[in-house]
């Protein structure tokens, strides 16, 4: 008989959820890159409904760690596996958001093409999507060292934005209608949506970090 | 006869000086010690001896005659106190008779037998006769009490009516007053106990027709009665209070004293 | 979920001295229900009344219903021994009687008439087993109980409480004289008897309350301050003195 | 500090002799019950002395045989404690588990002064009073009997068995009563089940002091038992080792006298393993408790 | 103690009753118990009764206060009476710190576990021999050996030997009753060992020592058998207690046996057995009231 | 006496600094706002470097939850306490990065009234900074109704976003040079951040709500 | 901050059972040093080692040094009743001593020689005041220890150690026989001894060592397998078997 057996089964339980969620945002960002890329407005209005089960979700992870908190009294290591839940789920949450963002944009753009304005977004979509996936991997996984590099992608995303800002400004500069106007600031978004995601997946990465060693950020907080 | 008086005549000398010498001439103490019946004689002896001489104690332990000639040979006590005379194996040691006492036999009040013989006491007391009928009693289980082995008064008993190691006693007790106690108690009861100690509870019978008194005792004609000796050491020279204490024991003047505590002055 | 006992305006007076208030409760069937309160404040009191141990104590006079199943436990017709057959009791201090285990166990079920070897030797076994111990003594049954750990020594304390088949066991502070994982053992089999059983227990110790029970109870001074769900209680109590007790602000 | 050590050791010494007195106390009963009781028996031979059915002391041929005197002890003491541990346990019982606290402390008082009483008045009332009743109560020519002397010592051991009991019963931890009480049992039943099993070493011990007091028991016995050395008979005079012992010494010499404390040596050594065997099965039920 | 708490009383039978087996062992059980305890208290009350009602009558002011006098034919006991007092005082004087030394030895320094059990052993052994025993090695020893014959300080000897058992034994029980954690509280405050026993261990004890010197005292009036061949049965007024002690007496109980087994006196037999059980009256309240008083304390 | 007197000096000193934090990024959107209006660099540039000592606050007050959570196994309003926090201080650090994403973007305008283009952005400014005066006044005096009403104020500055967007689409529609471009964009990002930091104003205040009723978002989960 | 005790390879048997094995732990001064570990592990024992009290226990051998302040307490010239008294202890059940409180604070300086009628006033008052029970018994000191309640009682046994000004406080289990709200006074007032003291503390509550001690050290089986600052203890332990025990995984 070991005991504790309860707690270590809400303990399991949590990461269930927390997989869960993470499989779910990655299917978020996923899906709405594929609707960007393909103007698929079905797709995109999936993904905005889609979001709401997220958000539940936020919330019911939320609750549960606060009752684990509550009745529990964890320390060491269960501690970080709660309180890492906690802060992570925001950053996921944030992620859904974003795809959720970039879903209601791909519906305004309706247009053929409008990604030529911006040739390097699918790369960076790419880049995050894979960074999404990457730390969701190193949460489950409890991998340290992808975490590790994961956070180092996100200057790739981030010089990425520079790239896509400067090709929607040269799209800009010189004659443009209201319509392309309209579409360049769309699709600055959607940059600027992507590098969040890369931050908040580093984010959650540098709880992944956190979990193993107390240390966020290079600091060592427990 | 079987008292051993060989200082018989000494004493009679200092006895009338040790009664006219001046009580505060003595002083110290004289331990006497043994034969538990004697306790009345050798009290009352002591207490009178001690009024005229202040200055001696005289001290008694009743742990029974054997215990005294014990106590007398050993030289652990002045006066060795013994209620039967001393056996051929105790020797270098003298005794001085101070009292007769009768052994009375007693029966409850209730009991309608006076008279026996020594023999019919012998066969009840050896259980030839059970029943009180068969003596002129009423019908009844006869209840033989008497003395632990070795107390002076079964000795004297037993060998009186001759039936030493033969007598079957329903049960022994081992001081006087039990027996009266006893046989108080119980209606077919016989017992025997010493003469000084029997009060109106009990009936001593008359045996062979002599009724046990300080007169028959002394005569002789009562014949179940046994002699109170004062066991000293042969030989040697008692200090003066001891000597005036046996003195004093057997001075004539004295005797009252004795016949007013039971027992029969052995010089009349 | 039904209840299982119910109390209605309960008061309890150890002499002049009242002891319990007004006490209106609803103990729901398979839930764990814990008493929490500072020391003193009738807890054990009422515990001990609900399967009516507190009979032994003199100079006890109890008003109000304490009803088990509906019936009235205080009615004439009910027989305290078959009222303590249905709600067992397991106490603070570990108390197996000076016997081996196995008569330990079987004490309970000889008492209301089960002789049978075989009937005994399933009964004894089922019960340690539900109270997480048949493993740890199987070897040795025939041994005296005094020779178990305190916390096995509890643990066979339930297993003689479920032998007779209770419906509630009652538990005042079991893990009190426990070390922490003889404790945690204790803690953990609760939760196994809660799909069996209804669990009503006493402790001092409110994060024992709040990791292993369903509803909590709060006492003060004899009156039973509040009665919620213990995420409730332990998140959002609705009394200000519930909330300075658990959260240590008190006295 | 140096003055402080100094005392500690002096206080160590001074109290390192006081218990060594204890153990120079049993060592001279030890020893002088030996050295006085092994010559007769020598004499007389350990067999005849032990299976010897006829105790003349005093005779010509005297002779000493003091089975009469064992067996009466032991049928003696077996009786007083047939009669007096079902009274004395139910009464302790009583007392610790079942009377209203008034009334326990009525009786309770009552029963320590029963202990407190000498065992010559004992004697003295059932000499005048027990004695006859018996042989009324029987149709006896003679009450002094065996069986007088085991009322007598039932009654005499009665407090020792009742106090003791108690104790133990009181010492139980109220925990085992809970526990039985809460499965369902009644008080009665709680009691025998539980505390008087649980009480058993002290109930033994109470039985111990018992036997050790109606073996040893020689002045009340004195003055009810008839003392003749009979084989033992429920209704005949009789006599037990301490009463063989007490009855003649005053009067005994020589052979009798020693052949008295061999008496005394068989009753010590008689004690002695009453006392061992006892505590070995109450440390027996001791072990199994703790 | 255990008053039920009833509700009434019932009237039907049915599920929730007590099975009638069950029910019936109890009542019979009950019933035996209080004829048991009836016995017991019946027992006392009818010995005690018996023994005020024959005694009380025949105290009278010559008996307490004088001596016997064969010459006059007069009984008193004042004799007894002393030689009782002073055996008690001279007994505890001397057993007293021998067995509270030995009792704190015992509990408090002994390490040597062989001798701890050796000395336990033998008090326990002590506790057991019958009192006749120690007369005759009193009297052997005592009274033959060290020549100090039949006497009052023979017979305190014996009787020291006798009780010394009775106070180690409740002297440590009651040593043994005195928490660890006094102990620890005053060696952890630094106190060497003799200033604990000063200070913490004796005074919680005192309750302890004085219910074994009244257990004592209780054995002392009612011991017979071994002051017979000690203490004999002397019945003068020494002048003073020592001058008592170097001679035979005997104590109320020796007295009462000598008075009714040799004289066949009942009535001042019952006499001094009324005053026996007066004084084991005193004697237990006192008990009482001192122990209460200890526990009072605090 | 009161019992566990040092668990509320900690708890004290949480909340301490907890409203040092929220001075802090009060001050620095205040800050920021001006430094744009008036295109301070140099007060731009302090905003920067004051965004480290946010930073640090963040980790110390997380190390602080961190070990209040171990050591003292809070329940209750304690518990709520410590989470609301952990939670809160993600979003008041957020808002100090905005607030130097808004310094780094007033020193790359480096020009003279760029807010031409966007005349709604002071407005905007100035509600986002009431926003969070609001919100950390909320928390200070723990004040239900004042959060409950910042929360509702989101949509203004929500609405203002789309205004300042419209705004600039009109500037891009028709002839424009790369500079202006720039600026625009640059001035869109701007808009962003005010919005963000709306968002981040009104989770504070959510956070607010929380611990005192145990809703987040309308959620009970504690 | 110094070490006022240091152990160096101790090693401590009870007969042939080897209690504590090779134990070297440095208690820096003005700290609480907590230890912790499952029952039986060694606590209590090492607790014990560092004043002495195992002298008393027949049987007991050690090895290896204790230092406090340097100076080995095992040699020949050091006065264990000197020790004691520089090194005081509070127990696992409080336990007064059946006197007056007055008397139980004045017990130790008097042992030590101060008689003095105004210093012995001061003293108490001081203790008293230091162990934050002044103000709640100052109107009954000459009443019975035995009278205050649990808590207050310990609180006492606190003030009658600090009553001969020592260095070191060593407490086994001081609060695990009292309710919470007296725990927690207990515990409150450790962090103001510490100002003044160094103070040891034996603990089954791990969460109490969490609260209130600077330094942890966790035993097993007699083997010191972890000291560190409680917060890293509690946070990242360096041992597997630390963190199983401490998260409740163990055994
Ligand atoms: N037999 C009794 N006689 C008189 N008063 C009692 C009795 N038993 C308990 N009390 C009192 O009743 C009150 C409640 O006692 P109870 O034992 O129920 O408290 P509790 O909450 O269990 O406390 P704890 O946590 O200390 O066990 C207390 O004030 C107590 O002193
Ligand atoms: N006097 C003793 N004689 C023999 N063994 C002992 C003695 N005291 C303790 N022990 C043993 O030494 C080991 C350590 O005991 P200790 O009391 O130090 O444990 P602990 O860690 O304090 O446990 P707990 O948490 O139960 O108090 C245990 O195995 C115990 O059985
Ligand atoms: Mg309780
Ligand atoms: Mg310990
Ligand atoms: O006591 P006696 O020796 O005289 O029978």
């Amino acid at each position: 008989m070991t005991a504790r057996s309860t707690f270590e089964t809400e303990l399991e339980q949590l990461n269930l959820d927390l997989i869960k969620m993470g499989g779910m945002i990655e299917e978020a960002i996923a899906k709405s890159i594929g609707a960007l890329e393909t103007s698929d407005t079905n797709i995109a209005n999936e993904i905005i409904s889609a979001d709401r089960t997220v958000d539940d979700m936020e919330k019911q992870i939320e609750a549960r760690c606060l009752r684990l908190l509550m009745r529990q009294q964890p320390v060491a290591r269960d501690l970080r596996a709660i309180s890492t839940a906690l802060k992570m789920i925001t950053d996921m949450e944030r992620i859904g958001d974003h795809a959720a963002d970039i879903a209601e944009l791909t519906i305004r753009l309706d247009s053929n093409k409008p990604l030529s304005m911006a040739q390097h977004i699918p790369e960076m979509a790419d880049i995050a999507t894979q960074m999404v996936r990457a730390c969701v991997k190193s949460f489950i996984d409890n991998n340290l060292e992808q975490a590790k590099e994961t956070i180092a992608r996100d200057d790739e995303v981030d010089d990425l934005f520079n790239v896509v800002r400067d090709e929607l400004i040269k799209t800009l500069s010189g004659e443009s209608d209201a319509e392309k106007a309209n579409q360049a600031i769309d699709l600055m978004m959607i940059a600027k949506y992507l590098e969040r995601i890369g931050d908040h997946a580093v984010n959650i990465c540098e709880w992944v970090v956190f979990y193993d060693t107390g240390l966020h950020k290079q600091t060592q907080i427990m | 006869g079987t008292s051993n008086t060989s200082a018989s005549d000494k004493p009679s000398d200092t006895v009338s000086s040790g009664g006219t010498t001046p009580a505060t001439e003595l002083s110290g103490k004289v331990s006497t010690n043994g034969s538990t019946s004697m306790e009345k004689v050798v009290g009352a002896l002591a207490e009178a001896f001690m009024q005229q001489n202040g200055g001696v104690d005289v001290t008694y332990d009743p742990t029974g005659s054997g215990a005294g000639i014990t106590a007398a040979a050993e030289g652990t006590t002045d006066i060795g106190l013994s209620s039967r005379a001393l056996k051929d194996t105790e020797t270098g040691l003298t005794g001085t008779v101070v009292a007769l006492d009768g052994i009375a036999i007693i029966v409850n009040k209730a009991n309608p037998v006076k008279d026996l013989s020594v023999e019919q006491i012998a066969k009840l007391a050896t259980g030839e006769i059970t029943n009180w009928k068969d003596v002129g009693g009423s019908d009844g289980p006869v209840v033989m009490i008497g003395r632990e082995a070795g107390s002076g008064t079964r000795d004297g008993f037993e060998s009186i009516t001759d039936i030493k190691d033969k007598a079957k006693y329903a049960q022994e007790l081992t001081a006087t007053g039990a027996i009266i106690a006893a046989v108080e108690a119980n209606a077919n009861a016989i017992g025997y106990a010493s003469l000084s100690a029997v009060k109106e509870t009990v009936k001593a019978i008359t045996v062979e027709g002599v009724e046990a008194t300080e007169a028959t005792v002394q005569d002789g004609t009562y014949k179940v009665q046994r002699p109170f000796l004062m066991i000293t050491k042969q030989g040697e020279t008692l200090r003066p209070e001891v000597q005036a204490f046996i003195d004093f024991a057997l001075s004539k003047d004295n005797a009252e004293i004795i016949v007013n505590a039971g027992a029969v002055p052995a010089v009349k | 979920m039904e209840n299982m006992i119910t109390t209605k305006d309960l008061d309890l007076f150890y002499g002049a001295f009242q002891a319990l208030k007004k006490i209106n409760l609803e103990i729901p069937e398979h839930e764990i229900t814990a008493l929490i309160g500072p020391s003193g404040c009738g807890k054990s009191t009422f515990l001990k009344t609900l399967n009516r141990m507190n009979d032994l104590v003199a100079g006890v006079k109890i008003t109000g219903e304490v009803l088990y199943r509906g019936q009235d436990i205080f009615a004439p017709e009910v027989d305290v021994t078959w009222l303590r057959k249905r709600i067992g009791m397991v106490f603070q201090k570990p108390n197996p009687f000076p016997m081996t285990i196995y008569d330990n166990i079987a004490y309970g079920p000889r008492l209301h008439g089960t002789h049978s070897k075989a009937e005994l030797n399933d009964l004894v076994e089922k019960s340690l087993r539900g109270a997480a111990l048949w493993d740890e003594v199987k070897d040795r049954l025939k041994k005296s109980a005094l020779g178990l750990s305190g916390g096995q020594q509890q643990r066979m304390c339930i297993a003689r409480a479920l032998s007779v088949q209770p419906d509630v066991i009652l538990m005042d502070e079991p893990t009190s004289a426990l070390d922490p994982i003889s404790t945690m053992k204790i803690e953990d089999l609760m939760s196994d008897l809660k799909e069996q059983y209804t669990v009503v227990i006493v402790t001092h110790n409110m994060q024992q309350a709040a990791r292993i029970s369903d509803k909590t109870a709060f006492f003060l001074l004899g009156e039973m301050i509040e009665f919620s769900d213990t995420e409730r209680m332990f998140s959002m109590p609705r009394d200000k003195r519930t909330e300075d007790y658990i959260t240590g602000r008190f006295g | 500090m140096k003055l402080k050590k100094i005392t500690e050791k002096i206080m160590n010494t001074v109290f390192f002799f006081c218990g060594m007195v204890a153990i120079a106390s049993v060592m001279l009963i030890s020893v002088y019950m030996v050295l006085s009781g092994l010559p007769a028996i020598k004499e007389i031979g350990l067999t005849n002395f032990l299976f010897g059915k006829v105790w003349q002391s005093t005779a010509t041929e005297p002779k000493f045989g003091i089975l009469p005197f064992i067996l009466t002890s032991a049928y003696g003491t077996a009786g007083a404690i047939l009669i007096g541990v079902p009274v004395g346990l139910l009464t302790a019982v009583f007392l610790s588990k079942v009377a209203p606290p008034k009334l326990a402390n009525t009786v309770r008082p009552a029963v320590e002064l029963l202990a407190g009483i000498p065992s010559v008045v004992y004697g003295l009332v059932g000499m005048i009073i027990l004695v006859p009743a018996i042989a009324k109560a029987f149709k006896l020519a003679n009450g002094s009997s065996l069986f007088a002397a085991i009322l007598v010592l039932a009654i005499m051991i009665l407090p020792s068995i009742i106090s003791v009991s108690e104790t133990a019963l009181n010492a139980v931890p109220p925990e085992y009563e809970e526990a039985s009480l809460a499965l369902g049992a009644t008080k009665i039943e709680t009691i025998f089940k539980v505390s008087i099993p649980a009480a058993r070493s002290g109930i033994a011990a109470g039985i111990v002091l018992g036997i050790g007091r109606a073996v040893g028991e020689a002045m009340a016995v004195i003055m009810v038992a008839g003392n003749v050395a009979n084989m033992p008979k429920l209704f005949g005079s009789v006599t037990f080792l301490t009463t063989a012992v007490s009855k003649e010494m005053a009067y005994a010499s020589g052979l009798q006298k020693q052949a008295l404390f061999s008496i005394a040596l068989i009753l010590f050594i008689f004690i002695m393993i009453i006392n061992v065997t006892l505590n070995l099965i109450l440390k027996k039920g001791g072990g199994g408790e703790k | 103690m255990m008053v039920n708490h009833n509700h009434g009383k019932s009237q039907t039978a049915n599920a929730f009753r007590l099975s009638k087996k069950r029910k019936s062992y109890d009542t019979v059980i009950k019933g035996l118990l209080y004829l048991a305890a009836f016995i017991t208290f019946a027992l006392l009350v009818g010995l005690i009764g018996y023994i005020f009602y024959r005694g009380l009558g025949n105290i009278t002011w010559p008996l307490l206060s004088t001596s016997p006098s064969a010459l006059k034919g007069t009984i008193g006991i004042l004799p007894n009476i002393l030689n009782t007092l002073y055996i008690i005082l001279i007994s505890l004087v001397i057993v007293l710190p021998l067995g509270i030394g030995a009792a704190i030895y015992l509990t408090e320094y002994a390490t040597n576990k062989k001798l701890v059990w050796l000395i336990e052993f033998t008090t326990e052994t002590l506790t057991g021999i019958p009192s006749i025993i120690f007369g005759l090695v009193g009297m052997l020893f005592f009274v033959q050996f060290c020549n100090l014959q039949t006497s009052l300080i023979a017979g305190a000897l014996t009787l020291v030997i006798m009780i010394l058992p009775t106070i180690v034994r409740t002297t440590q029980e009651s040593l043994k009753t005195v928490p660890v954690s006094y102990r620890e509280g005053a060696l952890g405050l630094g106190a060497t060992k003799w200033y604990m026993i000063r200070t913490i261990i004796l005074p919680s004890t005192i309750d302890g020592i004085v219910t074994g010197c009244i257990l004592a005292i209780g054995r002392i009036v009612g011991e017979s058998a071994a002051l017979l061949f000690t203490a004999g049965i002397g019945s003068v007024v020494a002048k003073n207690i020592f001058a008592a002690m170097t001679r035979s007496g005997g104590t109320l109980s020796v007295a009462l046996y000598v008075y009714v087994f040799e004289r066949g006196e009942f009535n001042v037999g019952f006499a001094i057995a009324a005053i026996l059980m007066i004084l084991v009256l005193i004697i237990n309240f006192g008990a009482k009231a001192v122990n209460k008083k200890l526990k009072n304390k605090f």
